[in-house]
């Protein structure tokens, strides 16, 4: 199985991550995250546990990779500054069902998260307000017990 | 010992990382948290309330009750908000 | 809601299709399907129902609407010839959380393979073989009853 | 009435669609089938099978006992694949 995890400030886009993932697999299911402009926020500041972020991600895939077969996984999470409306995470399933694809991309999607090492903070003019882990989230990464 | 802490954790004690030499008898996560309470107001705030607190001993999760050493990175933040 | 809906002979990319579905939401779930050049398929032929294709699709958009809150759906399916590896169809939906967005995108491909009016021929060499409809599809359709 | 072929439905009775105009008592899908069946061994051959047969009346889904008028587009095909 192809693995490929990045963490980098810098945009990235959807069309070249995708069509490599896409070569030889019968399904690709994908999850993109965007900030979201509503509330006004204006900046959304994303800070990470280098090496452990990593870390986690890589062993959620291969619980996935355990649990489902896949033929390939992307995750890419941004960190840094970001603006509404930008993305801040893809995760990429290949498979050769629809059925694992998807699965596995909304297992990945509800582990990171639940315990991947990032943080979010949101900036309104001046004011900023770390934004609070979700018990709603929590049930969705407990549903894969 | 290194120590790391992230997000409000880390605005609360004023900086992102520190070495340290905890005095013998600090064992565990939790004894670490007790000691380092003690070193001033910032830490005292950002451990007033555990229940909002999480930490990583060597980069995994880990609870209050787990052992550490002089060789163990631990860090300290609040619950994830990734994804 | 945004809906999209295009039935083509022509190959599509995935990076500007989803480029515009990300305005303005939280969440983008997808799913892409590709020929499998696996059991040597050389060509995979698809026929579809001009007309009642389109208002099948439609229907299960509307239905999906229905059931969750959603800002967008693309649904792109190829007909005619395609070769092993090439995209066979996109369902692209955009809603403001990860949770509807998955449910939506997964019961789209789900009623897309079981009511859809389009048919596919396997060809090998001289050889061609109409592809059988599969009970495991009908009982994906049936879990969203 | 408008009849449309699909798949090997098309490949059996050998064309895509045609115009009919079936008798008086041919009423339902069921009844058309019969009809059908009757015009020669393309048709017998799409028809004979009826558990691996789907219709549609005027673009949806119908089972063999839904009415059809002169004015409608009838269309037979094996149950579908795509996606």
């Amino acid at each position: 199985m192809k693995t490929r995890i990045k963490i980098q400030t810098a945009p990235f886009d959807l069309g070249p991550e995708l069509e490599e993932m896409s070569q030889g697999a019968g399904a690709l299911a994908t999850f993109t995250g965007h900030v979201r402009g509503e509330d006004g926020i204006e900046t959304l500041m994303l800070e990470h546990y280098p090496g452990m972020a990593e870390r986690e991600i890589a062993r959620h895939i291969d619980d996935a990779a355990r649990r489902w077969p896949l033929l390939g996984v992307t995750v890419i999470h941004r960190v840094g500054e970001l603006k509404p409306g930008e993305r801040i995470v893809l995760v990429a399933v290949a498979a050769s069902h629809r059925r694992e694809a998807f699965a596995a991309c909304e297992f990945l999607m509800d582990h990171l998260k639940t315990t991947a090492a990032f943080w979010k903070q949101e900036q309104r003019g001046t004011e900023t307000r770390w934004v609070e882990a979700k018990a709603s989230d929590d049930n969705a990464a407990k549903r894969w017990k | 010992m290194k120590l790391l802490y992230f997000a409000w954790v880390r605005q609360k004690i004023g900086k992102g990382e520190e070495d340290v030499k905890p005095p013998a008898g600090v064992a565990t996560v939790r004894d670490l948290i007790r000691h380092l309470t003690a070193l001033g107001p910032g830490y005292a705030d950002a451990f007033a309330d555990l229940s909002r607190l999480r930490a990583a001993v060597n980069q995994e999760h880990a609870g209050f009750d787990a052992p550490i050493g002089d060789d163990d990175e631990i860090a300290f933040f609040p619950p994830v908000t990734g994804g």
